[in-house]
């Protein structure tokens, strides 16, 4: 068996002894005796570290790494610089917890001041905070700030949104008896002239990705003027390493702006943790959910960091409160936080653009293959084909090569993405690969 | 310390990105607002970060007995298991054929804490406690729903619960109605009973945490959970204390439809200054149809993922975080059959001890054994000499040790809440205590000088107020 | 091009003026016109961070690595525990240099002290010293602390030793003008009686390895008895796991000891770093090389460590120094320390014990593979076997099946190990491939 | 701090072995003695090492300009590569077919120093550079020795070297004569030809490092080796300062025949607290065939190890310090061609910077451009006020920063040797600049408070005369 209790059998003999108790037993006294288990669990037997490493090493051989990954959707295959994985490993970063004793929490609580500053910087927008749970529940909590009292407050959904955050937005407004309606696509971008009639005041926002989950790029301007003629709230999903290189949000009137900020430094990691952050104007301050980090000074004057506005949270206003959030991704946030800054704003916007490039030369070079593009539509890392070509035959050959291809999204369309890790050499190999199927 | 955008240079930087090998291509709707990310070189970056972390208090820096937060040692070969690059470096989306290890730790995660909980099905998508909490209560309300019985909106939630579960009750749109504790700290079963007579048929549930939040047992846990079900509501455990009987009593057995874990104290995975947390829930057979998100099903030996018909939607992206459930796999994995039940044993012991040997100074809100936490009121103290609960967490900070929780639970006056945990040692629980009793005697003596500490810390008492008034919320170049 | 200069262009120009200088080259104007490069270097241009993982990749790529080892032979496969790994890797103990200024490097002179208490906890000795490069050398030095003024000086070596080891003695002795003479081996152990005959006062010291490389036990008692009649030092080389179980070298007289501590913590590596270890009687204290970390007080009377002893080291007494080493292995040092206080006695008996048990099984399942022992002499973890079957033939099959053999002595004998590391599963598969050769 | 042994405590321990699988054995000639190591819990153990960290400085934790030291920052992508499992498993005797990638990286280290030194060959056995000196020695003796020309047995050696020079060619049994420097710090060139009119015959070679140890580029270097290499006797370069003059200027066009390398210092791996470092030498073709331990030699596509026939042995286990050398070629990779004379060029711009801002208040022990290091003599503060070098050396500490290295070279009285390294901005070094000057300040205004320093570290000044008088080199529980 493997413990982690600290004292030997001696020292809790000793501690019983001390509050007169004779054994464990005695300390689960008010436990009713039909609930106390009286066998134990059924468990197998605890294992030593060896026994354990060897179990995981079984488990992680049993899953398939590709060398080189096309596809995205939601997770996405960037490069996670050495010192980014050697900081974030420091063990006070890791095993501290929410830090509720400033003085002793500078280190934690800075840092968040900092990521909150990235992504103002990011998003262009006024106020970010501390992080939330991911892409998904940060458009869900957006949708959730614009509630309003009187109104019938039908949340819309743009359709070319990633299939998963819709999902995440409906359930979390079921949860509010909240309505969901879908702004359809047409052309693979949100269709305008649809918004236009669907959206009325009675709305309380609207909700588009950037770049949207077939990889185009929308009119965030335009979207932005329609939704705001009507005094809705325009809210934006936002791909943080493409607001290096695109019109922010913020220049196209969006009211709230989050994202998933797995690209900055997160691994894949079958899908978690990731990072959410969420991002307003000041005018919506007290509505953002989440932790917030705030400048003060201490009783020397000395400038200093600290939890604030907590009024908004739920361990002051419990049902009142604007969301029941606890927790951040503090520690994600600490790695985006220290991506960026290693990436630096040049590093950011190259990796924007190789991405970009890469996805560019990868759609040329597959359309001689025969899998042309389903969109004339400017896009940024990821793209639709469609082909005669059967979508499984050529995910079974990219495999076979330990290559991961596109996301199939039926027989003859895929999903493909390409970031800075895709090699030009890489490409080409795919592409043969894919004219032999 | 300076902010790191205070540390920039212009054109420090690091070599991170060969050159482009394809043609680079222009976009539209270009950004034009500069991008002021910090620029540094690495040495630059490294040294930041090096002073942050040295004005971090983590778990391995000493005591941390924050009370209701669980905050035990985090085992290095959980955290070397779950960054081996074969879970790392897959993708969400790949093939289950290719993702086999994956599923089967994921199902074995379920199946390890199923036998823990008493439950039928465990789900893996909820990121946090509170997440688990609202993902738990839209299974009751998908249930209910299902049965047409949509008049229940109304929760019942003690008194002395966490202010998410007031706040979580809200996200599904019940009104929560709260019972008071009776002076044992637990449940008023008359003052239940009279909700339920007045109230029964809007009752979706009730939300309870037990051991609850002043550490101590609720002994009527079977009569509470049938008066609620008698009603038709099914009943929410909150497992935040769960580390106080696992091993020793299941939430199951105790009349619980649907359980909430926080992988992150119970199962010591790291909490990482605020997150990622881990917040999985379980729910007897009857709910599991409406479980949130994809579930991993075994056929024969090969592990599948599914959605069930009558999901109520999904909670967040995939399948929750992974690489956390990982480390919670490896930490269950290790301690086994024995030593679950051992590891809450001596939790529980450990705050017993504590408790006894700090009673002859510090007033107890509550007597008798406790749990794995206890609470004690500093209304006295406070009351004579004018030395809050603040005050003395506050001192603690000079000694090097983390105060444990402050003014929680709300229905103790001037509380601090001591959880030690298992995995701290006699020794170290000694010189807490010594600590806890210097700082009390220098209470008595000095008041005075209590209202000025911490005196050795990086920075002294904030000014939250200034804070919260005029909020300075980002770092703005001058 | 990849830099970790911090300076921009721009800092560096304004250096330059600063130092009233124009350009790089005016920095080297000492340099003679005919040695200062003119095109620079002939080397390929600088990769960036990701390039350079993926060259690394690749070479990695290019190794094998065996699940399955039973090689041994001076290298070691024992398992490293995850915080060990978890705490070397703080990067103040990595990056810090020697700690010279005491006031700022407690952690590492307190570290170091707890290694030299380790160390004599585990060879019975004395003193022992920060540790030198590898138990090779650890060798070498301690038969150069032998060496006296009047004597001929000429240094022992039992000819069961690890090969190495003797080749780096007598190269050591080359450097001092000093004769080595090879004891010869019998049955698998130091031929006793030969030592008798050789050995006489004007011999400086005899060393012999503990267990010795065929893995046999030698009998230290008698052989000390040899060597200290005819009052020559006597130095022990032990492998640190086998002092766990084994009579201590000091009980059989040893008047240094010294080791090859990589069974500590340290992982095959290819062959380095590893850490060797020294350790002595208070008598020989001062002819100890290396650093050597004492306890004292500070002006407050405050219990400290510091560098001491200084007076034997180069940068004291230069051409009078009992070595010219300066560095030690702090970094390996620490690992073991980490490595002893997790395992702990019991833990450290327990990997003692599990490693001969399962070589015991190996050699016995072996026997029916018609692989038998060569010796008949008890052994630690490793042992020596002849066979009718070809050495490359087993290790080829082996090889197949991911399983790193013993190391082929010559076409019919192999030297085997076995550590807690090989499963009852992993050596009954073994031997039933070697059966089917 | 307690020691480790202080806070052991009876069976405390971690979870590590399985039970044994394999019947026990038992063995002859038992251990008789208790093994006393300490008994602890993971998070003990965790928490004492964190501990000891907290009290040390590293690179990572500010400025370090230890003067001959080079304490250049440690790149963590050299850490991530050499610790691919594909180099940490694998054993050094396996079959040279199954490390092709070990062999091809020590083939290109080879390569790439052979090029940076402009020697012919390099081998990687050599441990630290005082091992390096070592194994070079006894490449000038092997080579002498193959002569038949072993008369040769004393070495020249300037005053302002290492004391690792003459102790290293005591290790060859060699003889030291020590040359004086002249005034300008460099060698002084009619001492040397004296000695070489008498001892012309005797001289086995030369040891030099260029730049020297006062900073200094010996510009009559290739003088020095000529006359060196007229009696008969060969060049030794000690590489301790070559990170000044890489890339512009290579040990082997000045004249050396043999050159040894400190990775740990110019090739940016880290120092690990004191080691382990990694101290190849390199050598022209005609030394080649005597060099010690194996060598990768490159067939076709095939690299292989291989004995030279007149090898004059082993200096150590295996191939030297694998991983070190794996750290380093993933630099020298990172800098490639113009990179490499880059960081040189700012190491040594960096020093003259530093130099030149303090001139003003400190005596510089030689005037004009210095390489990457730079000597001041606090001789005259000493004699007006009767504060030390090691007074001001201690204040330092008291701000955060590490000292120079203190009363070296010998030939500089009152010592205190500068070495920024290019890894260090302009605004950490004006910061460094303002504490030295606000600390000559204080020595001339506060002499007293100077020898109290420093007063706010762990542990203040030591009494080393105890440590060396009453040895206690281990504990020993009372």
């Amino acid at each position: 068996m493997g413990t982690y209790v600290v004292n030997s059998k001696k020292e809790q003999q000793e501690l019983l002894t001390r509050c007169g108790l004779n054994s464990f037993v005695d300390l689960y006294k008010d436990i009713p005796e039909e609930v106390l288990l009286k066998d134990g669990l059924n468990l197998p037997k605890g294992l030593a570290e060896l026994e354990v490493k060897r179990k995981f090493e079984d488990l992680a051989d049993k899953n398939k790494v590709y060398k080189h990954i096309f596809r995205g959707a939601g997770a996405y295959n960037h490069y996670i610089p050495s010192v980014v994985k050697a900081i974030a490993s420091k063990e006070e970063f890791v095993t501290a917890y929410t830090p509720y004793q400033a003085e002793i929490s500078q280190g934690i609580l800075q840092a968040i001041f900092e990521f909150q500053t990235m992504i103002c910087e990011l998003t262009g927008m006024q106020i970010a905070n501390a992080s939330v749970y991911d892409g998904a529940t940060a458009a869900a909590e957006a949708t959730a700030m614009c509630y309003e009292r009187k109104k019938a407050n039908t949340v819309y959904v743009s359709a070319t949104t990633n299939p998963q955050v819709i999902e995440v937005i409906k359930t979390y407004s079921f949860g509010h008896d909240i309505k969901v309606e879908l702004v359809p696509e047409k052309n693979g971008v949100t269709d305008i002239e649809a918004l236009k009639t669907m959206i009325d005041n009675e709305a309380s926002c609207f909700y588009v990705q950037q770049p949207n989950y077939l990889g185009n790029i929308e009119d965030l301007v335009a979207l932005g003027e329609v939704v705001h003629k009507v005094k809705v709230k325009y809210i934006v999903g936002a791909n943080p390493i493409a607001l290096a290189v695109l019109q922010t949000p913020a220049q196209a009137g969006a009211d709230i702006v989050v994202g998933e900020a797995q690209p900055l430094g997160l691994p894949l990691g079958f899908g978690g943790p990731y990072l959410g952050f969420m991002a307003t104007t000041d005018k919506m301050m007290r509505k953002l959910p989440g932790r917030l980090v705030g400048q003060t000074v201490d009783v020397d004057g000395k400038r200093a960091f600290v939890l604030t506005l907590q009024a908004r949270e739920q361990h002051i206003r419990r049902e009142k409160a604007s969301s029941n959030i606890c927790s951040n991704q503090q520690w994600c946030a600490l790695v985006a936080s220290i991506y960026l800054a290693t990436m630096g704003a040049k590093g950011l916007v190259e990796v924007a653009e190789q991405s970009v490039a890469k996805a560019h030369y990868l759609a040329e070079e597959l359309s001689k293959a025969g899998l042309t593009l389903k969109y004339q539509q400017p896009y940024f890392h990821e793209f639709v084909t469609v082909s005669a070509k059967n979508t499984q035959d050529i995910m079974d050959k990219l495999a076979q090569n330990n290559i991961l291809g596109g996301l199939p999204l039926n027989e003859r369309e895929i999903l493909w993405c390409a970031t800075e890790m895709n090699t030009k050499e890489e490409i080409d190999k795919l592409v043969e690969l894919v004219k032999a199927v | 310390m300076n902010l790191i955008f205070e540390q920039s240079t212009q054109n420090h930087q690091c070599s991170i990105l060969p050159p482009c090998d394809v043609p680079k291509v222009e976009l539209p709707t270009k950004r034009q607002e500069t991008l002021n990310l910090p620029e540094l070189s690495e040495n630059e970056i490294s040294r930041h970060y090096t002073q942050l972390a040295e004005n971090v208090h983590g778990v391995n820096n000493g005591f941390y007995p924050l009370g209701s937060c669980t905050m035990k040692y985090n085992p290095k070969i959980d955290e070397e298991v779950a960054s081996f690059n074969g879970f790392t470096n897959i993708h969400p989306l790949q093939d289950t054929k290719t993702v086999q290890g994956a599923l089967e730790a994921i199902s074995l995660a379920n199946d390890y804490l199923c036998e823990i909980t008493g439950m039928d099905k465990m789900t893996f998508q909820p990121a946090a406690g509170a997440h688990g909490e609202f993902s738990g209560l839209l299974l009751i309300k998908a249930y209910h729903k299902s049965r047409n019985d949509e008049k229940r909106h109304k929760i019942i939630v003690p008194d002395s619960a966490h202010g998410t579960n007031p706040a979580s009750a809200s996200m599904v749109n019940y009104d929560v109605i709260s019972v008071p504790s009776s002076s044992d700290g637990c449940v008023d079963i008359e003052a239940l009973k009279a909700v339920l007579a007045k109230e029964g048929e809007n009752i979706a549930g009730l939300m309870l945490t037990n051991p609850n939040t002043v550490g101590i047992f609720d002994k009527n846990i079977l009569e509470i959970t049938k008066l609620i079900h008698d009603v038709g509501g099914l009943c929410y455990y909150d497992g935040a204390n769960l580390n106080a009987v696992m091993g020793w009593a299941r939430p199951g057995d105790m009349g619980f439809d649907v359980v909430h874990l926080n992988l992150h104290k119970t199962f010591a995975t790291p909490h990482g200054g605020g997150g990622p947390g881990s917040g999985p829930i379980g729910c007897k057979a009857f709910l599991q149809e409406f479980l949130p998100g994809y579930q991993v099903v075994q056929k024969d030996d090969y592990f599948d993922l599914v959605r069930y018909e009558k999901s109520y939607g999904m909670v967040k992206e995939f399948y929750g975080h992974f690489l956390v459930v990982l480390k919670a796999l490896a930490y269950i994995m290790t301690l086994g059959k024995e030593g679950i039940g051992e590891a809450s044993a001596n939790a529980v012991l450990n705050a017993n001890y504590m408790k006894h040997e700090l009673s002859d100074t510090f007033n107890m809100a509550y007597d008798g054994i406790c749990m794995h936490e206890f609470v004690m009121s500093l209304e006295q103290l406070k009351h004579d000499y004018n030395v809050s609960a603040l005050d003395v967490a506050k001192a603690m900070l000079d000694y090097g040790i983390h105060p444990p929780t402050m003014y929680f639970p709300l229905i103790v006056h001037e509380a601090l809440m001591v959880e030690p945990t298992e995995t701290e040692g006699k020794a170290q629980m000694d010189e807490a205590i010594k600590i806890y009793k210097e700082i009390y005697k220098t209470a008595i003596e000095n008041p005075d000088i209590m209202h000025e500490m911490p005196l050795n810390t990086v920075v002294r008492r904030l000014d939250e107020v200034l804070a919260a008034r005029k909020p300075i919320l980002r770092y703005q170049a001058e």
